[in-house]
């Protein structure tokens, strides 16, 4: 395919016309809507291809994607303020509630899961009732699917350190002056910190995830101290920037996501592990949600559909294979187990070593989940802003 | 002059201003048809301002604009029957010199094999045959002054603006394209109005001269009459090497015109102002006018004066001798160089300078 | 212009720093260059040379669809602040309030990008709100969508950030034309749009086209305001972007960035060094066309 | 002659002249206003409107009209003024740096390359932007950090035994960055402030037997100042402006005005934005006013004009 016939079929397919539809040669029922499905989420929540086709054809939809940042504001003011409904037909969230404020403003739709054939294989405690189950559901109201959650941990380098790290004090400890970072986000650095300074009876603090003025400023003040002794290099913000910091080796221990650490180990030849914290782990889960305005264009088929997948063990084992997230369904053993041909031994062995790293990690009585709009986020925000400064 | 004769260019009260600055000040003027009248004044005097407000590159504060009995004062340039050569940096650096000549042409949707005769007529006319491929950077300062003449008269408008068209050529060159100017417009016969700041170069190729100064139309005539007869003070003072000598009315007889310049009194013909005694007046008397005369004052002679002589300088053809009269005032003396003359008085020697009666003239603004 | 009696070696040591320094600058563009030959990507521990990077550059839809729209706002970009840029230059010329003219057309240079792209935001967002409530009390609405977050707003985003820069390159090369020529070819006849379009504009070619060209790298370099603006597309830095903070940026776009650099070096490179070379031809023809009469 | 070359004053046009009076003459005309009236509508207005935005109150998601001052009282009595402040002190330092770095090579460029060659070889400036901010930002990571280009060679030419940590993720590393992003600019201004020194002072200063340092000190310095004040406070402004820099640079927590503007918006805190936005608009005024005061900045063009 010469330049020029490629650039007009890419126009084509920017366009989202259906000529591009029926070229790609996909089953496309009567029941879609002949418009792609415009999907605003993050990279993360695609396998088994570089771009989306694998998942597209797994669906049989069509997926124009559209990359969304980490950054929680961004997607509450695009739905809220912005005019997101008429941009994006579904949309992933940031984790911790996002689903709450969506639905109380009117922007998604509630969702009929009898479409989701694979919902049978959800996880039970998403019907348990309970912080998990809260996730997905606005005033009782299903709004929202779950594709991967986690609970958030340290990653170390072991090569340099020698041992396995199982406590955050490893993280505030002088031995790692200047060689430690945490996320340039408040959320889930304060909630960590507070979670390591309520387990070691350090401070009083009821709720991790949604503390009072005073718990907030009591862990600010722990860490601008911490800070202000050298003991961070930087905080990170973002994949990219997390994975450098831990594969250059500018940090040997970083409070980071899982996927951070599997990509630093693997760039820098290094064994960088991936810790359980005696005192509990930020836990948190992604969702999908339809849009109202999704809905109402007709996309809702194409969107449980999408769904589906989410829900199945195919999706499961391979974001938990690629990315160390944890499966949103029962069955993935089993799966990988019928599958030898697309998982090989190695393979096997990763995916059982890290679900049962997950399940350690879950098992943790201090875990608390992550929570987007904490109650006091003004002074969430203000005393963050005094740490920067520090 | 012929009264009969059409006017091309007619402007009346016409004045421009840039803000508190007054350029033109309710100038009027009339152009004949096929005369070649020069604008001629001192920089900065508002002559170009007058030009350009013709041509349409400026727009009036007050006044009217008439070509051809038309009022094109609101009309931009390429509406109006004019075209014009400029000082310099004026040809299209782009454009061959048959490109710039035939641009006017183009415009105008003639064909080009039309275009192409026409232009290399009008280039062999304006002496520059065969250069019609060349760029302008190519040429010489005179040749693209050429080439902009060409490229207006290929037009076949009726009037032709010229704007010091020769102010950035060297003397010597700026003489013969004068004369060349003059036989040209003789040729296509169109009506030529040149704005310079040069006499000579307007004495050569002028029917008709109007001076301008002070956004102010001065004085026009023939050049004759602008040189010989200077009817205004200043007119004196720019055309010419003028002997000015301020005065007042000390009697007035007839036609003659006594008046006290401060170093004596001389007689002067009043032509046709009317003067009262005391009035401030002005003498103007052309230094080749003068003469040093070696003999005793005669008894009643009202045209001569006395003062101390100063000093000779040699200018080649001419010499001039600098008198100071007793008032301090300085009149200059010219004569023709002769390796012969008498030899020259002794500096601070009294000398009398001496002129035929009709060579002064007065002036009372 | 070498000074004759100056001394070669420091006018050598000169260059040498000038060098040293565009290099200096260069220098996270020579190692963006390095990794995208790399087969294991930014910040991999193991070297393992390899083209495959440039290979799949246009295989990859989502940077392509990205491409595609960054290259369709690039162009619109262009499209409309190069005219508006020489608009704008023109006026400048003509005007005798130059002062608040100068300082409205440059101070976007000087609002730095998330100031100016959220105030915009702010604004679009009631501006559309106005807009509606306007339109229910008229009972038509054909406007009320003017301002919705998109192509549209994306683009004035961009044409205010772009248009200083074009203003300023096509006033230097405005400056050096000779307005009598203007003038002349007025007075043979061509109306002031012809003059300009016949006679001006080709001799200021070259800095409409450098001002088009900085739009271009402007508007295909810049983040903020169109993340901030844009609608439901990506560009090409929008999806940079997502992919640093989600999960790392893809290879190919450092293959893409590199390819786009060694173009850029190759050309910039080679004028430079025909300019030197030929320098003194050049020089003697510049001085003949901005002297012209004076050339005999 | 009066104004040879100038056209009716204020009257813009495609070509000096009198305009026509039709319909289609008035159009053109106004076309030339179609610049200075778009950047009023979407650049002056919204940015004007950001101090009315910050009085407003805050809601949960948005903000609606009132009148509270709590915005500002938030930036002033939080953490936030002292990060904008050093923010500032970084970005000034940042300034200076590129000035003494870069306005020698426009001194240089103008007065020892042939005309022909200057602006071209002042294009090599503008190599560096053919690479998105974003990649060229992050890719002076590998180049700074503990076991990057610099410490790598600095190590094996052994000069130093140990790796410097102190230019990365430190305000140094963020000044570095600032340095290198915006450097090619002060050798713009200064190149373009440059056109406004005749060059036959350099001649002239040279027949005075006047030193280098002197020639700078008393010619080229007054002469150039508007070009090199307008680059210095360009510099100056998008340091304390671009989020970028500290984020991918900066030490635990690097902040300036334009991430703390950003990260209001973040926290959904509308009003807090807009009042950052009107300061740092506020400090902007209060430069150029102070800027124009020294310099007469109108001079910056003039050299162009």
């Amino acid at each position: 395919m010469n330049q020029l016939e490629f650039t007009r079929r890419r126009l084509l397919a920017a366009a989202g016309t259906s000529v591009a539809v029926a070229a790609a040669g996909l089953p496309v029922s009567s029941a879609l809507a002949a418009e792609p499905l415009r999907l605003w989420t993050i990279g993360i929540a695609k396998v088994g291809a570089k771009d989306w086709s694998a998942m597209e054809a797994q669906a049989g939809i069509q997926i124009a994607y559209n990359a969304k940042s980490a950054r929680a504001d961004e997607a509450i003011q695009k739905m809220i303020v912005g005019d997101g409904n008429k941009l994006y037909d579904a949309m992933s969230d940031n984790g911790g509630g996002m689903e709450d404020a969506l639905a109380s403003q009117g922007v998604i739709a509630e969702l009929d899961v009898s479409r989701i054939p694979n919902w049978k294989n959800i996880l039970p405690i998403y019907n348990k009732g309970g912080a998990a189950a809260e996730t997905i559901r606005h005033e009782g109201k299903i709004v929202a699917v779950p594709y991967i959650s986690n609970a958030d941990s340290l990653a170390y380098n072991h090569s340099e350190i020698g041992e396995d790290l199982n406590s955050w004090a490893a993280l505030f400890d002088a031995q790692f002056k200047g060689r430690a970072a945490m996320q340039n986000d408040f959320g889930p650095t304060l909630t960590n910190t507070a979670i390591y300074l309520k387990e070691t009876g350090a401070q009083d603090i009821e709720d991790p995830s949604d503390m009072t003025p005073a718990e907030v400023k009591g862990v600010c003040q722990f860490l601008i101290e911490k800070k202000k002794a050298g003991q961070f290099r930087t905080f990170w913000d973002g994949f990219q920037n997390g994975v450098n910091l831990l594969a250059s080796e500018e940090v040997l221990v970083s409070s980071c996501w899982e996927p951070v650490q599997i990509v630093a180990a693997k760039k820098s030849g290094k064994d960088i592990r991936y810790g359980t914290m005696v005192e509990g782990h930020q836990t948190w889960n992604n969702v999908f949600m339809l849009t109202k305005g999704g809905l109402s264009r007709g996309q809702d088929e194409a969107f449980y559909r999408l769904m589906n997948v989410y829900l199945s063990p195919w999706f499961g084992a391979r974001t938990l294979a690629t990315f160390g997230f944890a499966p949103q369904m029962s069955g993935v053993s089993e799966y990988v187990a019928a599958n030898p041909d697309d998982f090989d031994e190695a393979a096997r062995n990763l995916i059982t070593q890290r679900l049962a790293n997950k399940q350690a990690r879950y098992a943790i009585k201090g875990n608390s989940w992550q929570n987007v709009f904490p109650t006091h986020i003004r002074d969430y925000q203000d005393w963050w802003a005094r740490v920067q400064g520090a | 002059m012929d009264v009969e004769r059409p006017v091309a260019v007619e402007v009346s009260n016409l004045s421009k201003h840039y803000g508190s600055v007054v350029a033109l000040n309710g100038v009027d003027l009339k152009v004949y048809a096929g005369e070649y009248f020069v604008l001629l004044g001192p920089s900065g005097g508002g002559k170009t301002t007058l030009l350009r407000t013709i041509g349409g590159f400026l727009r009036p504060t007050a006044g009217r604009v008439l070509l051809h009995g038309r009022d094109v004062s609101d009309l931009p340039p390429d509406k109006r029957p004019t075209s014009m050569v400029f000082q310099g940096y004026a040809l299209f650096p782009h454009m061959t010199v048959a490109g710039n000549v035939g641009y006017g042409l183009s415009l105008a949707r003639l064909p080009k094999e039309e275009i192409r005769a026409k232009t290399g007529a009008m280039l062999e006319m304006v002496g520059l045959k065969g250069l019609g491929e060349r760029k302008p950077h190519e040429l010489s300062g005179g040749q693209q002054q050429r080439v902009q003449l060409a490229r207006s008269l290929v037009l076949d408008r009726d009037i032709l603006l010229l704007d010091e068209p020769l102010a950035s050529l060297d003397a010597k060159l700026r003489k013969d394209m004068c004369l060349e100017l003059k036989h040209l417009q003789e040729k296509v016969g169109i009506t030529f109005l040149h704005v310079t700041h040069n006499q000579e170069e307007a004495m050569t190729v002028a029917d008709r001269i109007a001076l301008i100064v002070n956004g102010e139309l001065v004085e026009q005539g023939s050049a004759r009459e602008i040189y010989e007869a200077p009817k205004k003070r200043f007119t004196a003072s720019f055309v010419g090497e003028n002997n000015l000598l301020d005065g007042v009315v000390a009697s007035v007889s007839g036609d003659t015109v006594l008046v006290d310049v401060g170093a004596g009194t001389i007689a002067v013909g009043r032509g046709d102002l009317s003067l009262a005694q005391g009035d401030t007046v002005a003498v103007s008397i052309r230094s080749e006018l003068l003469q040093i005369a070696s003999g005793p004052e005669v008894g009643d002679d009202r045209h001569s004066l006395t003062g101390a002589y100063r000093e000779t300088v040699y200018l080649g053809l001419t010499t001039s001798h600098r008198v100071t009269l007793a008032n301090g005032a300085e009149l200059t003396v010219r004569v023709i160089s002769d390796a012969g003359a008498d030899a020259t008085p002794a500096p601070g020697a009294e000398v009398r300078v001496q002129w035929k009666p009709g060579a002064a003239r007065l002036h009372i603004d | 212009m070498q000074d004759e009696y100056g001394n070669k070696w420091a006018y050598r040591l000169k260059w040498a720093y000038l060098l040293l320094i565009v290099f200096t600058l260069m220098s996270p563009v020579f190692y963006v260059m390095y990794i995208s030959f790399n087969e294991n990507g930014f910040g991999a521990a193991e070297y393992v040379f390899t083209l495959e990077w440039y290979a799949v550059i246009f295989t990859d839809r989502l940077m392509m669809n990205a491409l595609s729209w960054t290259l369709a706002l690039a162009s619109a970009t262009t499209a409309i602040t190069v005219p508006l840029a020489l608009l704008a230059a023109k006026f400048y010329k003509a005007t005798s309030r130059k002062v608040l003219t100068v300082f409205l057309l440059l101070s976007p240079l000087f609002v730095a990008s998330d100031i100016l792209g959220s105030a915009l935001l702010v604004y679009f967002k009631n501006l559309n709100r106005a807009f509606g409530a306007l339109g229910d009390m008229l009972g038509v609405g054909w406007f009320s969508g003017w301002f919705d977050l998109g192509f549209t707003t994306a683009l004035i985003g961009l044409v205010i950030y772009t248009l200083p820069y074009a203003f300023i390159v096509i006033l230097i090369t405005m400056g050096r034309y000779r307005e009598q020529q203007t003038e002349a070819a007025r007075a043979c006849g061509a109306s002031g749009w012809r003059a300009f379009w016949d006679i001006e504009f080709p001799q200021i070619r070259a800095g409409v086209f450098s001002a088009g060209a900085f739009c271009v790298i402007l508007s295909f370099n810049e983040y903020t305001r169109t993340s901030l603006l844009k609608g439901g597309f990506d560009t090409f830095t929008t999806v940079l972007v997502s992919q640093m903070l989600n999960e790392g940026m893809s290879e190919q776009s450092y293959a893409m960035s590199s390819l786009v650099s060694f173009i850029a070096i190759a050309v910039i490179g080679a004028i430079i060094l025909y300019t030197l070379l030929k320098s003194e031809a050049l020089a003697r023809e510049a001085r003949a066309k901005a002297q012209p009469l004076m050339a005999e | 002659m009066a104004s040879p070359t100038e056209g009716d004053t204020g009257r813009p046009g495609w070509a000096a002249g009198v305009g026509g009076r039709s319909l289609l003459g008035r159009l053109q005309r106004w076309a030339f206003y179609l610049p200075v009236i778009f950047l009023v509508v979407f650049f002056a207005l919204p940015l004007a409107l950001t101090a009315v935005w910050s009085v407003f109150e805050r809601t949960q998601f948005w903000m609606e009209p009132g009148f509270t001052l709590f915005a500002y009282e938030n930036f002033f009595t939080s953490a936030r003024l002292g990060n904008f402040l050093s923010s500032m002190y970084h970005s000034l330092i940042a300034v200076l740096i590129c000035l003494v770095l870069g306005f020698p090579i426009a001194v240089f460029v103008r007065r020892r390359i042939p005309q022909v060659a200057q602006h071209r070889v002042v294009l090599l400036f503008i190599l560096p932007f053919m690479v998105s901010e974003i990649i060229r930002i992050f890719a002076l990571r590998p180049v700074l950090q503990r076991n990057g280009l610099v410490n790598d060679t600095l190590i094996q030419l052994g000069v130093i035994s140990e790796p410097i940590t102190s230019i990365l993720y430190t305000p140094l590393g963020v000044i570095i960055g600032e340095v290198m992003s915006f450097l090619p600019f002060i050798v713009f201004s200064g190149f373009l402030a440059m056109e406004a020194i005749p060059k036959y002072i350099f001649e002239i200063c040279e027949d005075l037997g006047a030193s280098t340092f002197r020639t700078f000190r008393d010619v080229i310095l007054p002469l150039a100042a508007p070009g090199i004040f307008a680059g210095s406070v360009f510099i100056f402004v998008n340091g304390i402006g671009v989020a970028l820099l500290p984020n991918i640079l900066g030490g635990p927590g690097a902040v300036n005005a334009g991430l703390i503007a950003t990260q209001a918006i973040a926290a959904l805190d509308f009003p807090l934005a807009m009042a950052i936005s009107a300061i740092m608009m506020g400090t902007l005024m209060l430069l150029l006013y102070i800027g124009h005061r020294l310099f007469d900045l109108t001079r910056i063009l003039d050299p162009i004009s």
